[in-house]
């Protein structure tokens, strides 16, 4: 699988998305400054987590217009696919390749801690290979993670299996306490109408090996290297 | 142009005895901007001139140390080629005033000195010290102190691991923000201050230059400027983004060859950093201050010269090297500006629109600066008897000791941190030192900041000591071996000789500790006057130390790890007096008498055992004993594993002084074949006490004497939530 | 010219920091604070100095930067 | 009543977003955007319906709690 991980000024999870691409089987990713207007042939293209433009303004606004997300959409569109992460999955929104918007978390506090994920659809081709019977451990690390959506996206989005992964706690339960940031009905993660465009606010890539978090998100990455290569 | 007048003078610090000496130097009297560049270059912060004689005497060499005190960062060597740069620093008084960014520039700032060296930071650590929780504004303090850490290291990418947070109402006029950057660079690639090279161009990267920071007193003087300044605000804003930027930048750069030296503008912003460039080198500097980049209009050389505006960087360059140095920085949406040259008048020349502003002889300026041997007195050693064992059960207490201020889970705040960024994070807070990998090998590194107050004030010179010993400690316990320290003084007015005593003796017992422990100290800062209504800050020196691990795999952690163990307390001198501990100050209410005692040899030697039984695979849990003592790092260690523990028979009438004890030197290990362990501690005549065996989902401390860990992790979990919730 | 744009969040999404000062300023005892919701307002100098010129620019820089329509109401005050 | 208070960093002080916000603006090619600066509204509503009374109100809680006087400046705008 060849990927391309973009970079924006301020984004700073690259090297823990490539370590993990790298864990999971990939070839070393190629990295894409923001100012670029196109990208090089890839199976999978990454807008990984960070502090794009410093999250000034709302996050992701600014990297949303940067040359290289043209690039990006055109191969969206084009069936390329596109996984992006925390301040990635706030990029994706911001541009449209996925609908709602994240906002400020409902603690008002940045989290960061091992979270418990329910995976709500293992028949993606980001999740076909992640065990869809108990809970993924991945670390959340974000200020503005809450998802939110008008009620009739949220019911589509829903009916159409697209809500990929939910806040759950330690047994897998969708519950109000184990909501850590107040996403609407406990969203964690989205996925586009054709299934090849995925957006997250926690972080698989810093489950990818014993010595972290984990382990929980390398079938992640392993189902990507497997259904792209 | 202005005169200057006594007034001004005192206005800008400067004592008759030190302007004599201006007048001296230049031979003529100096015009506002010089006044300015003699004043800060000569102010405490910079010139360290009540502490530089006694910073002299702490030991700062051995094989490893790459670069002591002196420059931006310590440098400490890790083998294959790679070392690990590292520093820690005071942003007391801004974080008073406005936490937030008081605290994040703060960070900004330690992260600025890391890596202007040449290194990518790789971890921070924060020592915190807050009021009384019931002073009214310590709860505003610690939200907005820790958000501000968080905001500007979370930006960066840059993992928190670590840190510690101590609250006491010394500390309700002055609280304390201490920050460390832990960073790794290639030996060959360090970089230096030292200017050289008559005609290279010095160049301005980063963010434009403001009116931040400079000070109010010296701005309202109305001979200086006819604005209304008194109002002026000196609150600088942090921008972790463009700082972000500068890193990837000036590591760029780095790259390359085209560096002399590099020094960043922190505290006295473009004045110290020239004026050191260019004293370093024994040459002149020429700065054309109409080319600084300015985020306001109408700045003056005065200003430019004194403001302290963040994420900004002075460099000299090779010849010719401008435009591919340009076009990095440009890469990054920086600003840059060739506004100078290095020349050989030994002069600090400035200029506007060509013409002089201000010339002042480089070296008499910084050799000149002033050094005081302060008067000081010892700080007598309290006679207060030892505290008798208090009767009654352990649990209570314990659980008493475990939801106090000093004590309660830390989480609150660490997880306001990402300690996860660089997927290098092996120990996560909670444990002893936070342990970061070096990428791409088998090495980590493990680090801690440590400095227990109370013992500070009752003894100085052994709070001094304890302060290394328990870092030192915590390296070790994580089976890393301790490289170096750096240090945070942090003391109210040194003008007063109990104050300066408190001083002089902890670095009495600093030296003492880091000499016997091969500990060297390699970088530094000094807080003073950290007093409110003559109230002094409880005496602080913070350490902050770093340890490797050659082989990460072999890390140990303080949980326990599974039933059955036997739990081992080893070291210690025996002593079991309860004065200045943590339950004597929380339970009896008591805040007299001695510090404890540390046997630095017997620190050694419990040290060196510890670090070999990890080694030989001997134990799987392993914590040393600090705050509420064995029973506290038992209670540490059962919840961090979930796992219970039940006292041996044979210890069935010990009391509080036994399990609360501070006792220095001691660490608490567990191992399923205890034997080994016994036997190894006694060929080193290193004391072991059998503590009982690992199993269960409570301390049993005896029949009628124990607690779930369930209740006991409520308790400790919850005071700092609790409290933050107000 | 000069533009302020002010923009907050739409009605029916949730603002946990309004919220947050709601229950901060009933807590220092200021009754009778009915709802606080938080907004920010982005001030611009502009060269343009046609009202209706510089009303669309501002429009335009909304739409594509400074507002989230899925989230967001914007509204621009102009002053010379 | 209802209120509004524009909170805004006093002059001077350093104002990231702004700087990005103006960076992000020229880079999307709208040109002429000289200086932008970014800040807070707070909109609350009141029981109180005496105006003086209710400025002074509002006064006290920006003071206390809604802006920090060391590097913020405020304005009230009330409507009934
Ligand atoms: N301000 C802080 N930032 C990050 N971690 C912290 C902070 N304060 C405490 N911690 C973490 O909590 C744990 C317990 O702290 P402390 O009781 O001071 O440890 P010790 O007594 O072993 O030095 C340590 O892992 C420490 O790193
Ligand atoms: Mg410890």
């Amino acid at each position: 699988m060849k990927s391309a991980i973009i970079l924006f000024p301020g984004t700073n999870r690259e090297k823990d998305m490539a370590d993990a691409l790298r864990r999971a089987g990939g070839a070393e990713p190629a990295m894409v400054w923001h100012r670029e207007t196109t990208l090089p042939p890839v199976d999978l293209i990454v807008a990984p987590g960070g502090f794009s433009y410093g999250d000034y303004l709302r996050c992701g606004a600014m990297a949303g217009n940067s040359p290289i997300m043209r690039a990006v959409a055109e191969r969206a569109k084009a069936g390329v696919h596109v996984l992006g992460v925390c301040n990635g999955f706030q990029i994706l929104t911001e541009v449209g390749l996925l609908p709602g918007a994240l906002m400020r978390n409902a603690g008002l506090k940045f989290i960061c801690k091992t979270t418990p994920l329910r995976i709500e659809n293992s028949d993606t081709a980001f999740t076909h290979l992640c065990p869809p019977d108990r809970p993924m451990m991945t670390p959340v690390a974000h200020n503005e993670g809450a998802y939110v959506a008008d009620p009739e996206t949220l019911d589509r989005l829903e009916g159409e299996g697209r809500v990929v992964f939910r806040y759950a706690d330690e047994n897998g339960a969708v519950t109000e306490a184990a909501n850590i940031n107040g996403s609407q009905r406990n969203i964690a993660g989205v996925i586009n109408d054709a299934g090849t465009v995925l957006g997250m606010m926690p972080h698989p890539e810093n489950a990818t090996a014993p010595h972290l978090a984990g382990v929980d998100g390398l079938p992640l990455f392993r189902s990507l290297v497997e259904r792209l290569s | 142009m202005s005169a200057i007048t006594p007034d001004l003078i005192a206005e800008h610090g400067l004592s008759p005895d030190e302007y004599q000496t201006v007048l001296d130097i230049l031979g003529r009297e100096p015009n506002i901007t010089e006044l300015g560049v003699f004043s800060v270059m000569w102010s405490e912060h910079c010139s360290y001139k009540s502490s530089r004689i006694w910073l002299k005497t702490l030991p700062t060499e051995g094989p490893q140390v790459i670069q002591g005190p002196g420059e931006n960062a310590g440098v400490v060597d890790i083998g294959d080629g790679q070392a690990v740069v590292f520093k820690i620093e005071s942003h007391n008084h801004p974080s008073f005033i406005e936490p937030y960014q008081g605290a994040a520039t703060g960070v900004g700032g330690i992260m600025r000195d890391v890596f202007t060296m040449g290194a990518r930071p790789i971890a921070n650590l924060n020592a915190l010290r807050f009021g009384d929780p019931a002073h009214p504004k310590t709860r505003h303090l610690v939200g907005g102190v820790v958000a501000g850490i968080g905001g500007y290291g979370n930006c960066m990418g840059v993992p928190t691991v670590g840190g510690e947070v101590n609250f006491h109402p010394a500390y309700n006029g002055n609280c304390l923000v201490n920050a460390m950057t832990v960073g790794l660079a290639t030996t060959d690639k360090i970089f230096y201050s030292k200017a050289s090279g008559i005609g290279n161009p010095v160049v301005y990267v980063g963010s434009k230059t403001g009116r931040d920071g400079i000070h109010g007193a010296t701005m309202a003087s109305a001979e200086f400027s006819e604005e209304a300044e008194a109002k002026r605000p000196t609150v600088q804003v942090g921008d972790p983004f463009t700082e972000k930027l500068l890193l990837e930048a000036c590591l760029e750069l780095m790259a390359t060859d085209a560096i002399v030296s590099i020094q960043d503008m922190g505290a006295a912003g473009l004045t110290s950093s020239s004026v050191e460039m260019a004293d370093k080198g024994g040459v002149g500097i020429r700065l054309h201050l109409d080319r600084v980049p300015m985020r306001e209009d109408g700045m003056t050389p005065y200003e430019l010269m004194l403001s302290e505006s963040q994420e900004r960087m002075l460099m000299v360059l090779k010849p010719g090297r401008e435009d591919e140095a340009r076009g990095i920085f440009e890469k990054w949406e920086l600003d840059f500006a060739v506004i100078g040259e290095i020349t050989d008048t030994g002069l600090l020349e400035l200029t506007w629109a060509g013409e002089p502003e201000a010339s002042i002889p480089v070296a008499p300026l910084v050799e000149a600066s002033p050094v005081y041997e302060r008067p000081w007195v010892p700080t007598e050693p309290p006679d207060a008897p030892a505290i008798a064992s208090p009767d009654g059960p352990i649990a209570p207490a314990l659980r008493r000791l475990m939801g106090s201020p000093d004590m309660a889970s830390r989480r609150w705040i660490w997880e306001q941190y990402d300690y996860y960024i660089r997927g290098e994070t092996l120990q996560v807070p909670g444990g002893d030192a936070a342990v970061v990998r070096v990428p791409d090998s088998n090495k980590a590194l493990a680090m801690s900041v440590d400095c227990t107050p109370r013992y500070c004030l009752a003894d100085p010179e052994r709070g001094g000591m304890q302060a290394v010993a328990e870092c030192w400690r915590n390296l070790v316990a994580t089976g890393a071996r301790p490289l170096a320290l750096t240090n945070n003084m942090n003391f109210g007015n040194p003008e007063k000789p109990a104050i300066m005593g408190q001083f002089v003796g902890a670095i009495q017992g600093m030296r003492a500790a880091a000499l016997a422990l091969e500990f060297p100290v390699v970088s530094g800062n000094v807080s003073l006057y950290n007093e409110t209504d003559g109230a002094a800050i409880l005496p602080t020196p913070v350490i902050g130390g770093v340890g490797l691990l050659s082989d990460s795999t072999k890390m140990m952690s303080l949980a326990f790890k599974g039933d059955g163990r036997a739990v081992i307390a080893l070291g210690g001198d025996g002593s079991t007096d309860l004065s200045e501990s943590l339950y004597a100050r929380e339970i009896l209410g008591s805040e007299s008498g001695p510090a404890p005692a540390v046997d630095l040899a017997q620190e050694r030697a419990a040290g060196e055992l510890v670090l070999a039984l990890i080694e030989g695979g001997l134990i799987d849990a392993c914590h040393d004993v600090s705050d509420g003592g064995i029973a506290a790092a038992l209670a540490e260690m059962a919840l961090a594993g979930d796992v219970g523990w039940r006292a041996d028979p044979a210890l069935q009438s010990e009391g509080a002084s036994f399990y609360f004890n501070e006792a220095q030197g001691r660490y608490l290990v567990a191992t399923a074949d205890p034997g080994p362990v016994l036997e190894r501690a006694q060929q080193a005549g290193i004391a072991a006490i059998r503590l009982g065996e690992t199993g269960g989902n409570a301390l049993h401390f005896g029949p009628n004497d124990a607690i779930s860990l369930e209740s006991l992790r409520g308790t400790h979990e919850a005071w700092l939530p609790d409290y933050m919730a107000g | 010219m000069k533009a302020t744009v002010t923009i907050t969040l739409k009605q029916g999404v949730l603002d946990p920091q309004g919220k947050a000062i709601e229950h901060a300023l009933t807590g220092l005892g200021f009754d009778g604070v009915g709802e606080a919701r938080q907004g920010k307002v982005i001030a611009l100098t502009l060269d343009e100095s046609d009202e209706a010129a510089a009303r669309a620019a501002v429009e335009a820089m909304c739409k594509q930067l400074l507002a989230n329509p899925v989230m967001e109401d914007y509204e621009i005050a102009l002053t010379p």
